[in-house]
Protein backbone atom coordinates (compact mmCIF):
# COMPACT_ATOMS: atom_id res chain seq x y z
CA UNK A 1 0.00 0.00 0.00
CA UNK A 2 2.59 2.40 1.28
CA UNK A 3 4.92 1.40 -1.76
CA UNK A 4 2.47 1.68 -4.24
CA UNK A 5 1.69 5.10 -3.06
CA UNK A 6 5.48 6.12 -3.05
CA UNK A 7 5.49 4.67 -6.62
CA UNK A 8 2.50 6.71 -7.40
CA UNK A 9 3.46 10.00 -6.17
CA UNK A 10 7.36 9.44 -7.43
CA UNK A 11 5.45 8.59 -11.26
CA UNK A 12 3.04 11.88 -10.92
CA UNK A 13 6.21 13.88 -9.88
CA UNK A 14 8.42 12.50 -12.81
CA UNK A 15 5.38 13.29 -14.90
CA UNK A 16 4.49 16.56 -13.12
CA UNK A 17 7.90 17.60 -14.94
CA UNK A 18 11.30 19.26 -14.07
CA UNK A 19 10.42 22.17 -12.00
CA UNK A 20 9.73 19.72 -9.07
CA UNK A 21 12.60 18.67 -6.94
CA UNK A 22 11.78 14.29 -6.89
CA UNK A 23 12.58 13.80 -2.91
CA UNK A 24 14.72 10.86 -3.69
CA UNK A 25 13.64 8.89 -0.71
CA UNK A 26 10.70 6.67 -1.64
CA UNK A 27 9.22 6.58 2.36
CA UNK A 28 9.93 10.56 2.04
CA UNK A 29 7.99 10.01 -1.18
CA UNK A 30 5.11 7.71 0.46
CA UNK A 31 5.26 10.31 3.46
CA UNK A 32 4.94 13.55 1.59
CA UNK A 33 2.01 11.85 -0.75
CA UNK A 34 0.39 10.65 2.58
CA UNK A 35 0.59 14.67 3.77
CA UNK A 36 -0.99 15.41 0.88
CA UNK A 37 -4.16 13.58 0.32
CA UNK A 38 -4.85 14.77 4.21
CA UNK A 39 -4.11 18.35 3.36
CA UNK A 40 -6.55 17.95 0.00
CA UNK A 41 -9.15 15.90 1.83
CA UNK A 42 -9.72 18.73 5.01
CA UNK A 43 -9.09 21.74 2.06
CA UNK A 44 -11.88 20.21 -0.14
CA UNK A 45 -14.04 19.66 3.19
CA UNK A 46 -13.76 23.06 4.14
CA UNK A 47 -14.22 24.42 0.20
CA UNK A 48 -17.39 22.45 0.15
CA UNK A 49 -18.75 24.05 3.40
CA UNK A 50 -18.22 27.08 2.35
CA UNK A 51 -19.94 26.45 -1.11
CA UNK A 52 -22.57 25.26 0.88
CA UNK A 53 -23.17 28.47 3.27
CA UNK A 54 -22.88 30.65 -0.05
CA UNK A 55 -25.96 29.11 -1.44
CA UNK A 56 -28.15 29.83 1.59
CA UNK A 57 -26.34 33.26 2.17
CA UNK A 58 -29.10 35.97 0.67
CA UNK A 59 -27.14 39.03 1.64
CA UNK A 60 -24.74 39.70 -1.09
CA UNK A 61 -21.70 41.36 1.07
CA UNK A 62 -21.67 38.27 3.23
CA UNK A 63 -21.53 36.12 -0.76
CA UNK A 64 -18.81 38.48 -1.84
CA UNK A 65 -16.57 37.39 1.61
CA UNK A 66 -17.37 34.54 1.18
CA UNK A 67 -16.18 34.03 -2.12
CA UNK A 68 -13.12 35.73 -1.22
CA UNK A 69 -12.54 33.04 1.49
CA UNK A 70 -12.89 30.20 -1.18
CA UNK A 71 -10.72 31.66 -3.67
CA UNK A 72 -8.19 31.53 -0.74
CA UNK A 73 -9.04 27.85 0.23
CA UNK A 74 -8.46 27.43 -4.02
CA UNK A 75 -5.13 28.62 -4.23
CA UNK A 76 -4.38 26.51 -1.74
CA UNK A 77 -5.86 23.16 -3.31
CA UNK A 78 -4.07 24.47 -6.40
CA UNK A 79 -0.58 24.61 -4.80
CA UNK A 80 -1.45 21.14 -3.00
CA UNK A 81 -1.99 19.86 -6.56
CA UNK A 82 1.48 21.32 -7.69
CA UNK A 83 -0.44 23.62 -9.94
CA UNK A 84 2.05 26.47 -9.25
CA UNK A 85 1.09 28.83 -11.71
CA UNK A 86 -2.67 28.34 -11.71
CA UNK A 87 -2.36 28.83 -7.51
CA UNK A 88 -0.43 32.41 -8.22
CA UNK A 89 -3.31 33.14 -10.42
CA UNK A 90 -5.80 32.26 -8.02
CA UNK A 91 -4.06 34.22 -5.52
CA UNK A 92 -3.67 37.43 -7.17
CA UNK A 93 -7.19 37.55 -8.60
CA UNK A 94 -9.46 36.68 -5.64
CA UNK A 95 -7.65 38.05 -2.98
CA UNK A 96 -8.01 42.10 -5.15
CA UNK A 97 -9.55 42.34 -8.27
CA UNK A 98 -12.78 39.63 -7.96
CA UNK A 99 -13.76 41.48 -4.83
CA UNK A 100 -13.52 44.80 -6.40
CA UNK A 101 -15.43 44.06 -8.84
CA UNK A 102 -18.14 42.36 -6.87
CA UNK A 103 -18.27 45.20 -4.92
CA UNK A 104 -18.45 47.94 -7.46
CA UNK A 105 -21.45 45.79 -9.02
CA UNK A 106 -23.38 45.73 -6.14
CA UNK A 107 -23.34 49.53 -5.59
CA UNK A 108 -25.53 48.94 -9.06
CA UNK A 109 -27.65 46.79 -8.03
CA UNK A 110 -28.49 46.44 -4.10
CA UNK A 111 -27.16 44.26 -1.69
CA UNK A 112 -30.48 41.51 -0.99
CA UNK A 113 -31.36 38.24 -2.80
CA UNK A 114 -34.82 38.39 -3.64
CA UNK A 115 -36.63 35.09 -3.28
CA UNK A 116 -37.26 32.70 -5.27
CA UNK A 117 -39.90 33.83 -7.96
CA UNK A 118 -41.49 30.14 -8.43
CA UNK A 119 -41.20 26.09 -7.66
CA UNK A 120 -37.09 25.33 -7.82
CA UNK A 121 -38.00 22.10 -9.22
CA UNK A 122 -37.14 22.23 -12.93
CA UNK A 123 -33.45 24.11 -12.03
CA UNK A 124 -33.12 21.24 -9.37
CA UNK A 125 -33.84 18.79 -12.10
CA UNK A 126 -31.75 20.37 -14.77
CA UNK A 127 -28.67 20.92 -12.11
CA UNK A 128 -28.63 17.40 -10.88
CA UNK A 129 -28.87 16.19 -14.62
CA UNK A 130 -26.16 18.41 -15.94
CA UNK A 131 -23.97 17.65 -13.04
CA UNK A 132 -24.53 13.64 -13.35
CA UNK A 133 -23.69 14.03 -17.13
CA UNK A 134 -20.30 15.51 -16.11
CA UNK A 135 -19.31 12.94 -13.59
CA UNK A 136 -20.37 10.85 -15.71
CA UNK A 137 -17.88 11.87 -18.48
CA UNK A 138 -15.35 11.92 -15.73
CA UNK A 139 -15.41 7.87 -15.95
CA UNK A 140 -14.24 7.81 -18.97
CA UNK A 141 -11.17 10.27 -18.33
CA UNK A 142 -7.75 8.14 -17.32
CA UNK A 143 -7.18 7.87 -13.10
CA UNK A 144 -6.08 10.66 -11.40
CA UNK A 145 -2.24 10.67 -11.31
CA UNK A 146 -1.31 8.01 -13.15
CA UNK A 147 1.93 7.90 -15.50
CA UNK A 148 0.63 6.49 -18.23
CA UNK A 149 -2.53 8.41 -19.08
CA UNK A 150 -1.84 9.30 -22.68
CA UNK A 151 -1.48 13.18 -21.73
CA UNK A 152 1.59 11.86 -20.30
CA UNK A 153 2.61 9.39 -22.88
CA UNK A 154 3.14 12.17 -26.00
CA UNK A 155 2.77 16.13 -25.61
CA UNK A 156 4.48 16.54 -22.08
CA UNK A 157 7.39 14.30 -22.99
CA UNK A 158 8.17 15.91 -26.34
CA UNK A 159 7.99 19.23 -24.56
CA UNK A 160 10.20 18.16 -21.45
CA UNK A 161 12.92 16.81 -24.13
CA UNK A 162 12.95 19.76 -26.12
CA UNK A 163 13.16 22.07 -23.33
CA UNK A 164 15.85 19.92 -21.65
CA UNK A 165 17.73 19.66 -25.14
CA UNK A 166 17.81 23.27 -25.85
CA UNK A 167 18.36 24.86 -21.94
CA UNK A 168 14.73 26.40 -22.17
CA UNK A 169 13.97 28.79 -18.80
CA UNK A 170 13.67 26.07 -15.77
CA UNK A 171 9.93 27.39 -15.44
CA UNK A 172 8.91 25.18 -17.80
CA UNK A 173 5.09 26.43 -17.26
CA UNK A 174 6.55 29.55 -18.32
CA UNK A 175 8.08 28.06 -21.36
CA UNK A 176 5.43 26.14 -22.80
CA UNK A 177 3.09 29.39 -22.48
CA UNK A 178 5.05 31.44 -24.16
CA UNK A 179 7.25 29.63 -26.14
CA UNK A 180 5.55 26.55 -27.60
CA UNK A 181 2.11 27.19 -27.36
CA UNK A 182 2.43 31.19 -27.79
CA UNK A 183 -0.22 31.01 -30.73
CA UNK A 184 -2.55 29.60 -27.47
CA UNK A 185 -1.49 32.48 -25.32
CA UNK A 186 -2.27 35.04 -28.40
CA UNK A 187 -5.60 34.19 -28.42
CA UNK A 188 -6.15 34.22 -24.94
CA UNK A 189 -4.56 38.10 -25.01
CA UNK A 190 -6.84 38.40 -27.62
CA UNK A 191 -9.59 37.10 -25.53
CA UNK A 192 -8.91 39.05 -22.22
CA UNK A 193 -8.53 42.21 -24.51
CA UNK A 194 -12.15 41.43 -26.07
CA UNK A 195 -13.79 41.06 -22.64
CA UNK A 196 -12.17 44.22 -21.75
CA UNK A 197 -13.12 45.98 -24.69
CA UNK A 198 -17.18 44.09 -24.00
CA UNK A 199 -17.19 45.59 -20.52
CA UNK A 200 -16.15 48.79 -21.37
CA UNK A 201 -18.54 49.54 -24.13
CA UNK A 202 -21.26 47.75 -22.34
CA UNK A 203 -20.62 50.58 -18.98
CA UNK A 204 -19.54 53.51 -20.64
CA UNK A 205 -22.80 52.94 -23.02
CA UNK A 206 -21.49 53.33 -26.65
CA UNK A 207 -19.36 56.20 -27.11
CA UNK A 208 -16.80 57.28 -24.63
CA UNK A 209 -17.85 60.96 -22.98
CA UNK A 210 -15.76 59.90 -19.16
CA UNK A 211 -12.13 60.65 -20.26
CA UNK A 212 -12.07 63.90 -21.58
CA UNK A 213 -11.89 67.12 -19.57
CA UNK A 214 -15.25 68.92 -18.94
CA UNK A 215 -13.93 71.59 -21.78
CA UNK A 216 -13.92 68.77 -24.09
CA UNK A 217 -17.72 67.30 -22.66
CA UNK A 218 -19.32 71.00 -23.17
CA UNK A 219 -17.69 71.23 -26.94
CA UNK A 220 -19.41 67.62 -27.88
CA UNK A 221 -22.09 69.00 -26.43
CA UNK A 222 -22.24 71.70 -28.25
CA UNK A 223 -21.70 69.81 -31.53
CA UNK A 224 -24.69 67.68 -30.89
CA UNK A 225 -26.88 70.99 -29.96
CA UNK A 226 -25.82 72.05 -33.53
CA UNK A 227 -26.34 69.52 -35.43
CA UNK A 228 -29.69 68.71 -34.24
CA UNK A 229 -30.51 72.54 -34.86
CA UNK B 1 -10.44 65.92 10.47
CA UNK B 2 -8.60 62.90 9.06
CA UNK B 3 -10.24 59.84 10.39
CA UNK B 4 -8.22 57.27 8.46
CA UNK B 5 -4.87 58.86 8.63
CA UNK B 6 -3.61 55.69 9.33
CA UNK B 7 -4.85 54.18 6.26
CA UNK B 8 -3.15 56.30 4.30
CA UNK B 9 0.28 56.19 5.54
CA UNK B 10 0.04 52.34 5.59
CA UNK B 11 -0.77 52.39 2.10
CA UNK B 12 1.70 54.54 1.36
CA UNK B 13 3.63 52.09 2.81
CA UNK B 14 2.89 49.12 0.79
CA UNK B 15 1.96 50.32 -2.28
CA UNK B 16 5.69 50.69 -3.86
CA UNK B 17 6.16 46.77 -2.47
CA UNK B 18 3.25 45.70 -4.82
CA UNK B 19 4.66 47.56 -7.77
CA UNK B 20 7.87 45.77 -6.87
CA UNK B 21 6.70 42.61 -6.11
CA UNK B 22 4.69 42.46 -9.40
CA UNK B 23 7.67 42.80 -11.15
CA UNK B 24 9.49 40.55 -9.66
CA UNK B 25 6.94 38.16 -10.69
CA UNK B 26 6.97 39.42 -14.43
CA UNK B 27 11.06 39.10 -14.64
CA UNK B 28 11.30 36.27 -12.42
CA UNK B 29 8.97 33.96 -14.11
CA UNK B 30 11.74 31.86 -16.00
CA UNK B 31 12.97 30.53 -12.71
CA UNK B 32 9.68 30.48 -10.19
CA UNK B 33 6.39 30.62 -10.30
CA UNK B 34 4.51 34.07 -12.34
CA UNK B 35 4.33 35.66 -15.61
CA UNK B 36 2.38 38.50 -17.05
CA UNK B 37 -0.88 37.51 -16.27
CA UNK B 38 -0.75 37.60 -13.02
CA UNK B 39 2.11 40.67 -12.96
CA UNK B 40 -0.48 42.38 -14.53
CA UNK B 41 -3.60 41.85 -12.06
CA UNK B 42 -0.83 42.44 -9.05
CA UNK B 43 0.19 46.10 -10.53
CA UNK B 44 -3.45 46.38 -11.47
CA UNK B 45 -4.31 45.83 -8.16
CA UNK B 46 -2.07 48.90 -6.95
CA UNK B 47 -4.41 50.95 -8.89
CA UNK B 48 -7.11 49.64 -7.36
CA UNK B 49 -6.32 50.05 -3.80
CA UNK B 50 -4.74 53.52 -4.67
CA UNK B 51 -7.92 54.65 -6.14
CA UNK B 52 -10.13 53.28 -3.09
CA UNK B 53 -7.63 54.84 -0.62
CA UNK B 54 -7.03 57.88 -1.94
CA UNK B 55 -9.75 58.59 -4.19
CA UNK B 56 -10.65 57.89 -8.21
CA UNK B 57 -9.94 61.17 -8.91
CA UNK B 58 -6.20 60.82 -7.50
CA UNK B 59 -5.78 57.74 -9.15
CA UNK B 60 -6.93 58.93 -12.37
CA UNK B 61 -3.40 61.69 -12.36
CA UNK B 62 -1.63 58.49 -11.78
CA UNK B 63 -3.48 56.02 -14.66
CA UNK B 64 -4.95 58.11 -16.91
CA UNK B 65 -8.07 57.12 -18.55
CA UNK B 66 -6.75 57.31 -21.59
CA UNK B 67 -3.67 55.59 -21.39
CA UNK B 68 -5.09 52.90 -19.50
CA UNK B 69 -7.40 52.05 -22.94
CA UNK B 70 -4.61 52.47 -24.71
CA UNK B 71 -2.91 50.06 -22.81
CA UNK B 72 -5.46 47.46 -23.44
CA UNK B 73 -5.18 46.56 -27.32
CA UNK B 74 -1.23 47.70 -27.03
CA UNK B 75 -0.46 44.78 -25.07
CA UNK B 76 -2.19 42.88 -27.85
CA UNK B 77 -0.11 44.77 -30.47
CA UNK B 78 3.32 44.12 -29.08
CA UNK B 79 2.01 40.76 -29.14
CA UNK B 80 1.33 39.90 -32.75
CA UNK B 81 3.95 42.95 -33.27
CA UNK B 82 6.30 39.66 -32.24
CA UNK B 83 5.13 37.36 -34.08
CA UNK B 84 5.49 39.41 -37.81
CA UNK B 85 9.04 40.73 -36.37
CA UNK B 86 9.77 36.80 -36.07
CA UNK B 87 8.11 36.46 -39.57
CA UNK B 88 9.99 39.22 -41.12
CA UNK B 89 13.58 37.60 -39.76
CA UNK B 90 12.26 34.84 -41.86
CA UNK B 91 10.87 32.30 -39.04
CA UNK B 92 7.63 31.12 -38.83
CA UNK B 93 5.31 33.08 -36.70
CA UNK B 94 6.18 33.70 -32.62
CA UNK B 95 9.37 31.82 -33.67
CA UNK B 96 11.55 33.65 -31.70
CA UNK B 97 14.88 31.91 -33.10
CA UNK B 98 16.11 35.54 -35.28
CA UNK B 99 16.14 37.40 -32.19
CA UNK B 100 19.43 37.18 -31.17
CA UNK B 101 22.46 34.97 -32.41
CA UNK B 102 22.15 32.01 -29.80
CA UNK B 103 18.62 29.76 -29.88
CA UNK B 104 18.46 30.17 -25.98
CA UNK B 105 19.10 34.13 -25.65
CA UNK B 106 16.82 34.45 -28.69
CA UNK B 107 14.22 32.82 -27.11
CA UNK B 108 14.95 34.04 -23.29
CA UNK B 109 14.28 37.46 -25.18
CA UNK B 110 10.99 36.28 -27.27
CA UNK B 111 9.45 35.39 -23.91
CA UNK B 112 10.38 38.34 -21.83
CA UNK B 113 8.70 40.58 -25.28
CA UNK B 114 5.65 38.35 -24.91
CA UNK B 115 5.05 38.61 -21.58
CA UNK B 116 5.10 42.27 -21.41
CA UNK B 117 2.49 42.28 -24.07
CA UNK B 118 0.66 40.01 -22.07
CA UNK B 119 1.34 41.94 -19.06
CA UNK B 120 -0.11 45.49 -20.66
CA UNK B 121 -3.51 44.08 -22.04
CA UNK B 122 -4.43 42.43 -18.58
CA UNK B 123 -3.20 45.22 -16.54
CA UNK B 124 -4.88 47.59 -18.64
CA UNK B 125 -8.10 45.54 -18.82
CA UNK B 126 -8.18 45.41 -14.92
CA UNK B 127 -7.93 49.11 -14.22
CA UNK B 128 -10.42 50.16 -17.37
CA UNK B 129 -12.93 48.06 -15.76
CA UNK B 130 -12.45 49.16 -12.42
CA UNK B 131 -12.98 52.64 -13.90
CA UNK B 132 -16.25 52.25 -15.78
CA UNK B 133 -17.70 49.95 -12.95
CA UNK B 134 -17.14 53.01 -10.48
CA UNK B 135 -18.19 55.76 -12.76
CA UNK B 136 -21.46 54.07 -13.70
CA UNK B 137 -24.36 55.25 -11.96
CA UNK B 138 -23.00 58.77 -10.85
CA UNK B 139 -22.48 61.98 -12.54
CA UNK C 1 24.23 21.29 14.62
CA UNK C 2 21.45 20.38 12.97
CA UNK C 3 20.30 19.15 16.17
CA UNK C 4 20.56 22.59 17.85
CA UNK C 5 18.48 24.08 14.77
CA UNK C 6 16.05 21.19 15.53
CA UNK C 7 15.64 21.77 19.33
CA UNK C 8 15.45 26.02 18.41
CA UNK C 9 12.36 25.54 15.80
CA UNK C 10 10.79 23.06 17.70
CA UNK C 11 10.98 25.79 20.68
CA UNK C 12 9.56 28.15 18.25
CA UNK C 13 6.94 26.08 16.37
CA UNK C 14 5.40 24.14 19.26
CA UNK C 15 3.99 27.64 21.48
CA UNK C 16 3.40 29.41 17.74
CA UNK C 17 0.87 26.61 17.04
CA UNK C 18 -0.26 26.50 20.64
CA UNK C 19 -1.04 30.38 19.62
CA UNK C 20 -2.53 29.69 16.61
CA UNK C 21 -5.39 27.27 18.19
CA UNK C 22 -5.57 29.09 20.84
CA UNK C 23 -6.42 32.47 18.59
CA UNK C 24 -8.71 30.50 16.57
CA UNK C 25 -10.41 28.78 19.36
CA UNK C 26 -11.14 32.82 21.04
CA UNK C 27 -12.34 33.64 17.03
CA UNK C 28 -14.66 30.96 17.23
CA UNK C 29 -16.15 31.61 20.68
CA UNK C 30 -16.09 35.39 21.60
CA UNK C 31 -19.04 37.07 22.09
CA UNK C 32 -18.57 40.11 19.52
CA UNK C 33 -16.83 41.55 16.92
CA UNK C 34 -14.25 43.38 19.02
CA UNK C 35 -13.41 40.63 20.87
CA UNK C 36 -13.08 38.63 18.55
CA UNK C 37 -10.41 40.87 16.86
CA UNK C 38 -8.64 40.60 20.07
CA UNK C 39 -8.54 37.01 19.96
CA UNK C 40 -7.56 37.14 15.63
CA UNK C 41 -4.41 39.52 16.87
CA UNK C 42 -3.29 36.71 18.61
CA UNK C 43 -3.07 34.68 15.21
CA UNK C 44 -1.62 37.41 13.35
CA UNK C 45 1.14 38.53 15.91
CA UNK C 46 2.27 36.27 18.40
CA UNK C 47 1.14 32.72 16.19
CA UNK C 48 2.54 33.82 13.10
CA UNK C 49 5.72 35.65 14.35
CA UNK C 50 6.70 32.15 15.88
CA UNK C 51 5.82 29.89 13.82
CA UNK C 52 7.56 31.70 10.92
CA UNK C 53 10.89 31.94 12.97
CA UNK C 54 10.83 28.30 13.74
CA UNK C 55 10.44 27.69 9.79
CA UNK C 56 13.37 30.47 8.84
CA UNK C 57 15.38 28.37 11.50
CA UNK C 58 15.09 25.81 9.41
CA UNK C 59 15.71 26.86 6.23
CA UNK C 60 19.00 28.72 7.21
CA UNK C 61 20.89 31.14 5.57
CA UNK C 62 18.65 30.72 1.87
CA UNK C 63 16.27 32.84 -0.14
CA UNK C 64 13.52 30.93 1.30
CA UNK C 65 15.28 32.78 5.00
CA UNK C 66 14.81 35.91 3.02
CA UNK C 67 11.20 35.44 1.73
CA UNK C 68 9.79 34.40 5.05
CA UNK C 69 11.36 37.61 6.69
CA UNK C 70 9.68 39.51 4.28
CA UNK C 71 6.28 37.31 4.88
CA UNK C 72 6.96 38.20 8.28
CA UNK C 73 7.58 41.61 8.22
CA UNK C 74 4.55 42.48 5.97
CA UNK C 75 2.22 40.56 8.62
CA UNK C 76 3.85 42.64 11.44
CA UNK C 77 3.03 45.96 9.69
CA UNK C 78 -0.22 45.57 7.73
CA UNK C 79 -2.29 42.90 10.46
CA UNK C 80 -2.68 46.18 12.78
CA UNK C 81 -3.42 48.44 9.99
CA UNK C 82 -6.40 46.23 8.45
CA UNK C 83 -7.41 45.38 12.48
CA UNK C 84 -7.79 49.60 12.53
CA UNK C 85 -9.64 49.49 9.49
CA UNK C 86 -11.79 46.65 10.71
CA UNK C 87 -12.81 48.30 14.02
CA UNK C 88 -13.10 51.95 12.44
CA UNK C 89 -15.76 50.50 10.30
CA UNK C 90 -17.66 48.41 12.84
CA UNK C 91 -17.10 51.27 15.48
CA UNK C 92 -19.09 53.62 12.67
CA UNK C 93 -21.63 50.93 11.33
CA UNK C 94 -23.08 51.14 15.29
CA UNK C 95 -21.91 47.73 16.43
CA UNK C 96 -21.73 48.36 20.09
CA UNK C 97 -19.55 46.19 22.24
CA UNK C 98 -20.83 43.50 24.38
CA UNK C 99 -20.25 45.05 27.99
CA UNK C 100 -20.25 42.63 31.06
CA UNK C 101 -23.34 44.00 32.47
CA UNK C 102 -25.23 43.48 28.91
CA UNK C 103 -24.36 39.97 29.32
CA UNK C 104 -25.06 39.95 33.07
CA UNK C 105 -28.38 41.43 32.96
CA UNK C 106 -29.27 39.31 29.19
CA UNK C 107 -28.56 35.88 31.38
CA UNK C 108 -30.86 37.34 33.81
CA UNK C 109 -33.62 37.51 31.47
CA UNK C 110 -33.34 35.34 28.68
CA UNK C 111 -30.96 32.47 29.03
CA UNK C 112 -27.52 33.09 27.21
CA UNK C 113 -29.05 32.83 23.88
CA UNK C 114 -28.46 36.78 22.82
CA UNK C 115 -24.75 35.86 23.15
CA UNK C 116 -23.97 35.05 19.41
CA UNK C 117 -23.72 39.08 18.13
CA UNK C 118 -25.15 42.58 18.96
CA UNK C 119 -26.58 43.56 15.62
CA UNK C 120 -27.97 41.74 12.96
CA UNK C 121 -26.01 42.42 9.35
CA UNK C 122 -26.19 46.28 8.94
CA UNK C 123 -26.57 47.89 5.52
CA UNK C 124 -25.04 50.70 4.51
CA UNK D 1 8.01 19.18 12.92
CA UNK D 2 6.50 20.73 9.71
CA UNK D 3 3.42 17.66 10.45
CA UNK D 4 2.69 19.72 13.70
CA UNK D 5 2.82 23.04 12.08
CA UNK D 6 0.73 22.07 9.13
CA UNK D 7 -2.13 20.15 11.64
CA UNK D 8 -2.09 23.20 13.83
CA UNK D 9 -2.53 25.23 11.03
CA UNK D 10 -5.56 23.61 9.39
CA UNK D 11 -7.22 23.31 12.89
CA UNK D 12 -7.48 27.01 13.13
CA UNK D 13 -8.42 27.34 9.27
CA UNK D 14 -11.22 25.24 10.29
CA UNK D 15 -12.52 27.19 13.34
CA UNK D 16 -11.83 30.77 11.24
CA UNK D 17 -13.90 28.78 8.03
CA UNK D 18 -16.80 28.10 10.84
CA UNK D 19 -16.77 31.69 11.81
CA UNK D 20 -17.26 32.93 8.81
CA UNK D 21 -19.78 30.93 7.98
CA UNK D 22 -21.74 31.30 11.26
CA UNK D 23 -20.82 35.14 11.57
CA UNK D 24 -23.66 37.26 12.47
CA UNK D 25 -22.47 40.67 11.14
CA UNK D 26 -20.62 40.99 8.34
CA UNK D 27 -17.60 42.75 9.87
CA UNK D 28 -17.36 38.80 11.71
CA UNK D 29 -16.97 37.91 7.85
CA UNK D 30 -14.07 40.39 7.24
CA UNK D 31 -12.44 39.23 10.36
CA UNK D 32 -12.61 35.56 9.57
CA UNK D 33 -11.81 36.56 6.04
CA UNK D 34 -8.60 38.29 6.89
CA UNK D 35 -7.55 35.48 9.87
CA UNK D 36 -7.70 32.88 6.75
CA UNK D 37 -5.82 34.76 4.44
CA UNK D 38 -2.87 34.82 7.53
CA UNK D 39 -3.98 30.97 7.79
CA UNK D 40 -3.18 30.65 4.48
CA UNK D 41 0.01 31.86 4.54
CA UNK D 42 1.67 30.06 6.48
CA UNK D 43 -0.10 26.65 5.58
CA UNK D 44 1.18 27.75 2.10
CA UNK D 45 5.11 28.27 4.15
CA UNK D 46 4.61 25.08 6.64
CA UNK D 47 3.66 22.72 3.66
CA UNK D 48 6.26 23.87 1.38
CA UNK D 49 8.22 22.60 3.91
CA UNK D 50 6.84 19.25 4.73
CA UNK D 51 6.81 18.55 1.43
CA UNK D 52 10.25 19.90 1.07
CA UNK D 53 9.80 22.84 -1.78
CA UNK D 54 9.94 25.81 0.15
CA UNK D 55 10.64 27.85 -2.93
CA UNK D 56 6.77 28.66 -3.48
CA UNK D 57 6.79 30.87 -1.03
CA UNK D 58 5.69 34.03 -3.69
CA UNK D 59 2.36 32.67 -3.71
CA UNK D 60 2.08 33.68 0.24
CA UNK D 61 3.92 36.87 -0.76
CA UNK D 62 1.13 37.49 -3.09
CA UNK D 63 -1.37 36.94 -0.47
CA UNK D 64 -0.22 38.74 1.90
CA UNK D 65 -0.37 41.73 -0.63
CA UNK D 66 -3.85 41.35 -2.21
CA UNK D 67 -5.07 40.47 0.72
CA UNK D 68 -5.49 43.71 2.18
CA UNK D 69 -6.93 44.95 -1.09
CA UNK D 70 -9.65 43.47 -0.18
CA UNK D 71 -10.39 43.64 3.10
CA UNK D 72 -9.97 47.58 2.58
CA UNK D 73 -12.12 47.54 -0.48
CA UNK D 74 -15.13 45.66 1.57
CA UNK D 75 -14.19 48.24 4.09
CA UNK D 76 -14.69 51.34 2.47
CA UNK D 77 -18.04 50.17 0.74
CA UNK D 78 -19.09 49.65 4.50
CA UNK D 79 -18.10 52.98 6.00
CA UNK D 80 -19.43 55.36 2.43
CA UNK D 81 -21.75 52.58 1.11
CA UNK D 82 -19.36 53.62 -2.58
CA UNK D 83 -16.14 52.79 -3.44
CA UNK D 84 -15.57 55.78 -5.47
CA UNK D 85 -15.82 58.16 -2.50
CA UNK D 86 -13.49 60.68 -2.23
CA UNK D 87 -12.71 62.27 1.07
CA UNK D 88 -10.78 65.03 -0.45
CA UNK D 89 -13.63 66.21 -2.23
CA UNK D 90 -15.73 65.86 1.33
CA UNK D 91 -13.26 67.81 2.69
CA UNK D 92 -13.39 70.63 -0.14
CA UNK D 93 -17.04 70.71 -0.43
CA UNK D 94 -17.38 71.20 3.50
CA UNK D 95 -15.36 73.89 3.08
CA UNK D 96 -17.21 76.09 0.57
CA UNK D 97 -20.48 75.44 2.97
Amino acid sequence: MILAAAERAQTAEQAAGAAATVPKDPAMAAVTANAETFVMMILLTLLAAITLAIIRQRNMFGVVILASIYSFLMASVMLALDAVDVAMTEASVGAGISTVVLLTTLYLTGSVEYPRPRSVAIPLFVSLVVGAALVWGTIGLPDFGIADAPIHKHVAPTYIEYSKKHEMPPNMVTAVLADFRGFDTLGETTVVFTAGIGVLLLLQGGWRTSGNSRRDDEDNELDIDGGEA
Amino acid sequence: MRLDLILRVGAKLILPFILLFALYVQFHGDYGPGGGFQAGVISAGMVILFAIIFGVRAAKHVAPPRVVEMMVPGGVLIFAGTGVVSMLLGYNFLDYTGFAHEFLHAHEWGILIVEIGVLVTVCGTMIAMFYAFVERGRT
Amino acid sequence: MEMIADAISWCLIVPGCFFLVTGALGLLRMPDVYTRMHAASVIETLGATLLVLGLIVQAGLTLVALKLVFVLALLFFFGPVASHALAQAALHADVKPVLAEDRRSRNLDSGPTGLAGSKEEPSP
Amino acid sequence: MFYVATGAVLAALMLAVIRAIRGPTVFDRVLASNTIGTLAILLLASYGFLTDRPEFLDIGLTYGLLNLIGTFAVLKFFRHGDLAHDIAEDQEKSRWK
